[in-house]
């Protein structure tokens, strides 16, 4: 029983490492898309994100330096995103296929550049890293009976981003919700008119709300690759800043159903990890990619069965033109 | 007149840590000891395979060696159009009469260390991680599961494979994410066969402490301490001595079959992980190394009839 | 471009101007705005040209004119929300740099626009904080909005519920929703471009209550609008403008809807229908115990009987939003119905026998939609695609495989040069029209090929009088050929100048009908009001 | 959007500039590679042009991305935003394997190239079919429901490669080769059949179905009912909804469309070159697709010039990879993601500056 409890516990706790980074890509997509602009590009963000922190973190042996570079490099580009979309009012979805693409080739090349090992970061040691933080009473807690593993298991033994993405849900709520910033925000993305005549700069709001994008990618990013794991690897995103996006719109633009669907995300793909292999009832052993694919195909069914239709930001991929 | 020798990487690219790494870590040896340039080419696509191939060939390149099993196609096109130059191709047969084929026997090697998982480990539950669920990596399973039952009957093995993509060889936080799920389960030694995404189930290892199996290349020094060994794939040497005899004029076509026997295959032990190695295991893996070679150990093949025993 | 305006004043003077001292007196006080050579360019079109016009501190003033002519993009200018090439802007005698509609309203201006600028997602209390949200948090400024909203309610009547999401107002409301905006940033100068076009007349004549008693409290105001009669009835003075040029300012009291309207069309326009009484046949539509449930559950029409015969014109009177927009779907195949049955000639539909807008159209039944933005065009497209929508399928447009486009725009030019579209020009794309011009390409289409049956909804929202002269006299033609036609309008003078038979709904139930010779807005607008003519007699 | 600028200036003169300017950029970043980026350039040139055997690759991969760009612009057209390109492609591969693996002993050639071709067509709407349906009936938004199809896709194929499909006794996940009756004939040979020799390249037949698929676009969207319906749809779904079309019926069916056209990828690929099926042909074409469909404003004669231009970089940055030692392949992708960004979402970048010159240097007239 307890065993199982436990293991429920740790399948758990892999939900939540799984679901960080997409939970940080899906808050910083929730910003650039209420305003209005399109985010295609949080998977290039991330991918830069994630080489300037470990390409940082490598050189100088710090985690806090890497995760400053990448917020950095991240929101310049997505203030290229803003140029390119705000500014020059081009199409939003090329803009972030652009920086994608960008991204996936630069990140090789520098790093070719400068570390000679095809593209990848020297591993990082520990002291370069977000080592897991052990909160207070962990072990002291462990033996209770099922509370104690669900702390020590599940609620603590994280790195700092793992907290930093479950915080930054409540704070993007309260952002959104509760300051005036938030109010134009999802003003802006509704009716950017309106934003407008009531004499606050369109391409202001855009803009700040795209470098919070950028920002929150830059973490994302630092979590993959100096968090989760020790270096970059090419492509090491391998399509998480699309889960996101679409981790966003199953949450209907809003903070807390996008994390709901972050966790469903990473929690389907927890289980499903640990169902490889094993016998289930009735069928046997499942073939391997019918495992694997679980998780997709239980996104399109819910998505099919309980979400209903998911109305986007009105304005959301026009550029704002007031001489129409 | 010097030969010109080149070399076509596949997909997982030359730094890979492992496969191609080894190739490109053979040639370089050859380059810093004879001097000779060779040509090199990473594929980025299918296509890409058969013009890489061709371009070389017509370039004069000469012999050309082809990294990978997804190669095979192209070579053999290639190398019919190209009857006098000489090929090389590793990890698949193309029959011809210009070409040198060397394949491994991955099982041998994945028995050894998986006898090795199975005497480390004190949980009696080790894991595997494979790149992509295709023959090649169910050959490694099917070995290392031999191996680790060899060593402990009742001994329980977790396999995961990564992804269906080709990102499934070059995806560190998915790997380690498979590594801990076997953690999670009680595993405490796992084995990974998936290209750069063993990096992640390495440090995942390192991470949590437990123990991981490296492979292809000598990958000890990733986490001395955690480490406990690597399968060695020598493809660095047959790199090396494809060149090599073509220098020297004694390059034979034809299939070669690399296993412990010839030395193509073995296990890694080095600084980095002695301190793991005890005696015991020392023993029962060199034991189990002489059986193999001397055939008293059967290690099957899971290609030959695409099944694996228990 | 070239140098903005503001010529006078040296360094874009933002600060707000000093209370006005002269309120609502005579002519010899500062004028409250000052517009001094506007000039405006869209791309190759002149839509502001040399404009000059004063507006007396306190007064309400009227701007007229054909559709296209400026009004809007003067207005917008003085708001900020467009820059003008050049030209200059005084407001109480202080020439003022306005770039954004930040400096608007920093001078005091306000503006509620044609369409209106509202957050539909948000609560009319966001929507009216929103740019004046007073302090980082919005808890603190919320609670200091909720009293200003109170006591604006309060001095000018102007109650709504804070808390109502916008999107749910009726329109009426809505734009009660944007005067409250412009008061609440301490609007002195109100703008309100074309504000009754959607409006009920009970709800016009609260408006120009409300209006009347800003003028009291000092507010300058300007309004726009097609109706003259409004223009009569509330502002004190009247600027005409024709094609980007301002061609007359006149004192209302010493001017007349005939002087106006010339002025506005450049020729003499007939302010009345003529028609001859009708000549009713068999009956073309008929409905009966009809019911209609909307997405949301809610019963829009509830038990509606009705007949429409061949050669009258049936008008449906109604508050907007008490399901005549339901119920003119319906009956065009868009809606499905919930109860009761409508027939169409020889179609029938029932709850259990559903059609869709093909069908009905086939069945011979024209259908002018109540939003031409929304429905009755696709914008994007060029004009001659519009003008086939719904009748893309028809055996005049394809061949075996292709659409044949030469038919497609020959038969265009032939419906613009009918209906008197301007530009004549098939190819432009539909947004560029005026609104006056879309809706004379939707009735075109809709009339082509003498439907038995036609189903109007605001023929002439937003349309100028010239173009409601034009679509009046089509309308009546129509049914002096035998057509059978359900007007829907909140246009009460249209109902009753164009109808045989007048219907009043109210909550999607028939309250009374009425032969039109008898109508009086008076009696209609209470039937609107759900007071049924017995008991109006006792 | 400028009506004051003349055409050959809007649709010549700016993207010329605008990849010019993806060049430059592109160029300090082969200096920072270390290698001269002027001989880069003639490289990448000549590379993707230069030669016959190089015009025939470029042109080869252009097949894919026109297949792929046409899929994703159809899509557009009807306010769809297919990201499932990919996922098709693959299962058109898959049908059009099928129906050669299964027939490729009884039937002859000209029987059976159509068949295969068709299945590829068939099998990439089927994979289309379902996202299009749970958009139209369930409101499932599209975008997820393709990128779920794409990996679903690949989870299918590599189960049937390696269980099903492959050929026994090898080692990589592909089923035998097909015989000749089911070869896409490669254009080098079909002119060597009339006396004229051009140099081997994957450049097949495929191509002129590619050019077939443009005109069949072009003329679906703007000269057909289904295209003003699915235009109408894209733009304004009341008000086709008032015209009496079915939203649903347009939503799905293009979708059906769309996904044949990604899935004759499968045509070029197994068909045309590589003759077996195997994994990860698409090789990320579907992807490319919706650049170029985007570059292309959707239409086809923008999507054959941006499949050209994505081809050339494809193959001269395959010969830039040959040539320098300090250029690896991903130096390419950088270049294509400048030429995107710069061409496309730049695009309008040069617009006010040129509209400033034109007016004080244009030939005649002015204010
Ligand atoms: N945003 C715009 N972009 C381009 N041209 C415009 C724009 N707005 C207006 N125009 C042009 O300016 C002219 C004047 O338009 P405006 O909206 O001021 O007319 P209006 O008098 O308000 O008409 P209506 O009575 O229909 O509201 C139009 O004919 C149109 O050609
Ligand atoms: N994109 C545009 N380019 C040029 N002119 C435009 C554009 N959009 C609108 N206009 C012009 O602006 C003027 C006002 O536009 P608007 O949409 O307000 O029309 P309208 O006549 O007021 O119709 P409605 O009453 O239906 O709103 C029209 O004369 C129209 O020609
Ligand atoms: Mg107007
Ligand atoms: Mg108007």
């Amino acid at each position: 029983m307890t065993d199982t409890w436990l293991l429920a516990v740790l399948t758990l706790d892999a939900t939540i490492r799984v679901a960080a980074p997409l939970i940080l890509a899906a808050m910083a997509g929730l910003f650039s898309e209420r305003s209005g602009i399109v985010d295609i590009g949080l998977e290039g963000k991330m991918l830069a994100g994630a080489f300037a922190a470990a390409a940082t973190a490598a050189v100088t042996g710090s985690a806090w330096l890497g995760l400053a570079v990448a917020i950095a490099v991240s929101s310049s580009l997505a203030l290229l995103h803003g140029l390119a979309c705000i500014t020059y009012r081009g199409n939003q979805v090329v803009s972030g296929v652009a920086i994608n693409v960008l991204v996936a080739g630069l990140t090789v090349v520098l790093g070719i550049a400068w570390f000679d090992q095809g593209g990848q970061t020297p591993p990082l040691s520990q002291a370069a890293r977000f080592a897991p933080i052990k909160l207070p009473f962990a072990d002291a807690l462990h033996d209770i009976p099922w509370l104690g593993d669900l702390y020590h298991e599940l609620i603590s033994g994280h790195n700092l981003l793992v907290y930093v993405a479950l915080a930054a849900v409540p704070a993007t709520w309260w952002v959104v919700y509760r300051t005036r910033f938030g109010l134009r925000l999802r003003a802006v993305g509704e009716t950017p008119a309106a934003v407008d005549t009531a004499g606050v700069s369109v391409e202001l709001l855009r803009y700040r709300a795209v470098l919070i994008t950028g920002m929150l990618c830059g973490i994302a990013g630092a979590y993959l690759s100096i968090g989760q794991s020790a270096g970059f690897v090419r492509d090491m995103t391998a399509g998480k800043g699309y889960i996101a996006l679409a981790a966003l719109i199953f949450g209907k633009w809003r903070p807390v159903p996008a994390l709901l669907a972050c966790l469903l995300f990473g929690f389907l793909d927890a289980v499903a990890t640990r169902l490889q292999g094993i016998e289930l009832p009735g069928i046997g052993q499942a073939p391997v990619a019918l495992i694997q694919a679980l998780p997709y195909a239980l996104t399109v069914i819910l998505l099919a069965g309980f979400i209903g239709k998911a109305v986007a930001p009105k304005a959301i991929g026009v550029p704002y033109v007031k001489e129409r | 007149a010097e030969i010109e020798p080149a070399v076509v990487f596949d997909m997982g690219g030359k730094f890979d840590k492992s496969f191609n790494e080894g190739v490109y870590n053979g040639v370089e040896k050859f380059k810093a000891e004879t001097g000779i340039k060779y040509r090199e080419f990473e594929v980025t696509n299918e296509t890409q395979r058969e013009q890489a191939l061709a371009r070389m060939a017509s370039k004069g390149a000469d012999p050309v060696l082809g990294v990978g099993f997804a190669q095979a196609p192209a070579i053999e096109k290639v190398a019919k159009d190209h009857p006098k130059t000489r090929f090389a191709i590793i990890d698949a047969v193309v029959d011809l009469p210009n070409v040198r084929s060397v394949v491994f026997k991955e099982q041998e090697g994945s028995f050894l260390v998986g006898v090795l998982a199975a005497m480390a480990s004190k949980t009696g539950k080790v894991g595997f991680v494979g790149g992509m669920d295709i023959p090649l990596i169910r050959r490694f399973a099917c070995g290392y599961v031999q191996g680790v039952k060899h060593a402990k009957a009742d001994a329980e093995v977790y396999q995961n494979m990564t992804g269906t993509t080709p990102s499934a060889w070059n995806d560190p936080t998915k790997g380690g994410e498979l590594a801990r799920s076997q953690f999670d389960r009680g595993a405490d030694v796992v084995y990974a066969a998936a290209g750069g995404t063993g990096l992640g189930v390495y440090q995942a290892a390192a991470d949590s402490g437990k123990l991981a199996i490296g492979v292809d290349s000598n990958q000890n020094y990733l986490h001395p301490g955690t480490m406990l060994t690597s399968m060695l794939k020598r493809v660095d040497v047959a790199a090396y001595k494809a060149f090599m005899d073509a220098k020297s004029g004694d390059f034979k076509t034809g299939v070669q079959v690399l296993g412990l026997a010839e030395g193509g295959i073995d296990w890694a032990l080095d600084e980095h992980n002695k301190k793991l190695i005890t005696a015991d295991m020392k023993a029962a893996v060199e034991k189990a190394k002489a059986g193999i070679v001397d055939g008293s150990i059967k290690v099957h093949d899971y290609m030959a009839d695409n099944s694996c025993p228990g | 471009m070239t140098d903005g305006i503001g010529a006078g004043s040296a360094s874009g003077d933002r600060a707000r101007p000093a209370p006005v001292v002269s309120r609502g007196t005579g002519m010899d006080a500062v004028p409250a705005i000052e517009l001094i050579g506007i000039s405006k360019r869209f791309g190759p079109v002149h839509a502001n040209r040399d404009v000059s016009m004063t507006v007396a501190a306190g007064a309400i003033h009227g701007i007229v004119g054909e559709n296209g002519a400026g009004k809007s993009t003067l207005m917008s200018i003085l708001y900020g929300f467009y820059e003008a090439d050049s030209g200059e802007i005084r407001i109480d005698g202080k020439p003022v740099a306005i770039h954004d509609a930040a400096d608007a309203i920093a001078c005091g201006v306000g503006m509620v626009h044609q369409h209106f600028m509202l957050v539909p997602t948000f609560t009319v209390l966001e929507n009216v904080m929103l740019g004046a949200e007073g302090a980082m948090l919005l808890a603190k400024g919320r609670t200091a909005a909720r009293a200003e909203l109170e006591r604006l309610e309060r001095d000018y009547g102007l109650k709504v519920d804070p808390d109502a999401l916008v999107g749910d107002l009726p329109v009426g409301l809505q734009q009660r929703v944007e005067i409250l905006k412009a008061l609440y940033r301490g609007a002195r100068i109100l703008i309100l471009d074309e504000p009754t076009g959607v409006l009920t007349p009970q709800e016009t004549d609260r408006l120009f209550e409300i209006l009347r008693s800003l003028k009291d409290e000092g507010v300058t105001v300007i309004l726009i609008t097609h109706k003259l009669r409004e223009i009569l009835a509330v502002t004190d003075t009247v600027s005409v403008m024709r094609r980007g040029e301002m061609v007359a300012h006149r004192p209302t009291a010493e001017t007349s809807r005939e002087e106006l309207a010339e002025l506005m069309v450049g020729r003499k326009v007939l302010l009345q229908v003529d028609k001859a009484p009708a000549t009713p046949g068999t009956p073309v539509l008929e409905v009966e115990d009809l019911r209609i449930i909307d997405a949301d559950g809610i019963t829009r029409v509830d038990g509606l009987s009705f007949t429409v015969a061949a050669g009258e014109i049936v008008g449906l009177a109604g508050v907007s939003g008490n399901g005549q927009s339901e119920l003119l779907e319906a009956l065009a195949g868009i809606r499905p119905i919930a109860g009761g049955r409508i027939r169409i000639g020889d179609l029938e539909i029932t709850p259990g026998r559903p059609t869709d807008p093909r069908t009905v159209r086939a069945a011979g039944v024209g259908h002018v939609p109540e939003d031409r933005h929304r429905m009755g065009m696709v914008m994007p497209f060029e004009a001659a695609e519009s003008a086939i929508l719904g009748r893309h399928d028809s055996a005049a447009y394809n061949g075996r495989w292709l659409m044949d486009y030469d038919a497609v725009h020959a038969n265009c030019a032939a419906k613009m040069k009918a209906f008197d579209v301007r530009p004549t020009e098939p190819h432009l794309r539909g947004s560029l029209f005026s609104g006056g011009n879309q809706q004379k390409l939707v009735l075109a289409r809709e009339l082509d090929g003498a439907p038995k049956l036609l189903l109007i909804g605001q023929p002439t929202r937003g349309v100028d009088i010239g173009a409601i002269e034009f679509i009046h006299r089509q309308l009546v033609a129509m049914r002096d050929a035998g057509a059978a036609i359900l007007l829907v309008s909140v246009e009460l003078d249209e109902i009753m100048s164009l109808a045989d038979r007048i219907l009043a709904v109210c909550g999607g139930r028939l309250v009374g009908e009425l032969p039109a010779d008898q109508a009086d807005e008076r009696t209609l607008g209470l039937m609107m009001a759900n007071v049924t003519l017995e008991e109006m007699r006792s | 959007m400028n009506r004051d600028l003349p055409r050959w200036i809007d649709v010549g003169v700016i993207p010329a500039v605008n990849i010019l300017l993806a060049f430059l950029v592109a160029g300090l970043v082969v200096l920072v590679a270390g290698e001269n980026p002027f001989d880069a350039l003639s490289v990448l040139v000549i590379g993707a042009v230069g030669y016959e055997e190089a015009i025939g690759y470029t042109l080869y991969y252009a097949t894919n991305l026109v297949f792929t760009g046409l899929a994703v612009a159809v899509a557009f057209h009807a306010g769809l935003f297919n990201i499932g390109g990919e996922g098709q492609a693959y299962i058109g591969g898959l049908g059009a394997g099928l129906a050669a693996l299964s027939l490729d002993g009884t039937l002859p050639a000209w029987m059976l190239i159509p068949i295969a071709m068709a299945a590829s067509g068939l099998f990439g709407a089927a994979w289309a079919l379902l996202p299009g349906w749970l958009q139209a009936h369930r409101g499932s938004h599209v975008v997820i429901t393709t990128i779920m199809f794409n990996f679903l896709a690949s989870a299918l194929m590599v189960h049937l490669m390696v269980n099903v499909l492959i050929h026994p006794g090898q080692m990589s996940p592909e089923s035998r080769v097909f015989a000749e009756t089911a070869w896409m004939p490669f254009l080098h040979e079909m002119l060597a059949g009339v006396g004229i020799t051009i140099a081997r390249s994957p450049l097949n037949l495929s191509i002129l179905w590619a050019a077939v698929a443009c005109v069949f676009v072009w003329l679906l969207i703007n000269r057909t009912r289904w295209g003003y319906a699915i235009r109408t749809v894209g733009a304004n779904e009341s008000a086709a909804v008032y015209g009496g079309i079915d939203p649903k019926l347009v939503i799905v069916g293009t979708m059906c469309i769309s996904g044949a056209l990604a899935g004759f990828v499968g045509i070029n690929e197994l068909l045309g070159v590589h003759h077996r099926l195997l994994l990860n042909f698409t090789a990320g074409y579907g992807f490319t697709g919706i650049a170029v469909a985007l570059m292309g404003r959707g239409h086809p004669v923008g999507i054959v010039l941006a499949s050209l231009l994505f081809g050339a970089l494809y193959q001269g940055g395959t010969e830039l990879d040959f040539e320098f030692e300090g250029i690896t392949r991903d130096l390419v992708v950088v270049i294509q993601g400048l030429v995107i960004l710069f061409s496309g979402a730049l695009a309008y970048m040069m617009h006010p500056l040129a509209l400033r010159l034109w007016q004080r240097f244009r030939p005649e007239g002015g204010r």
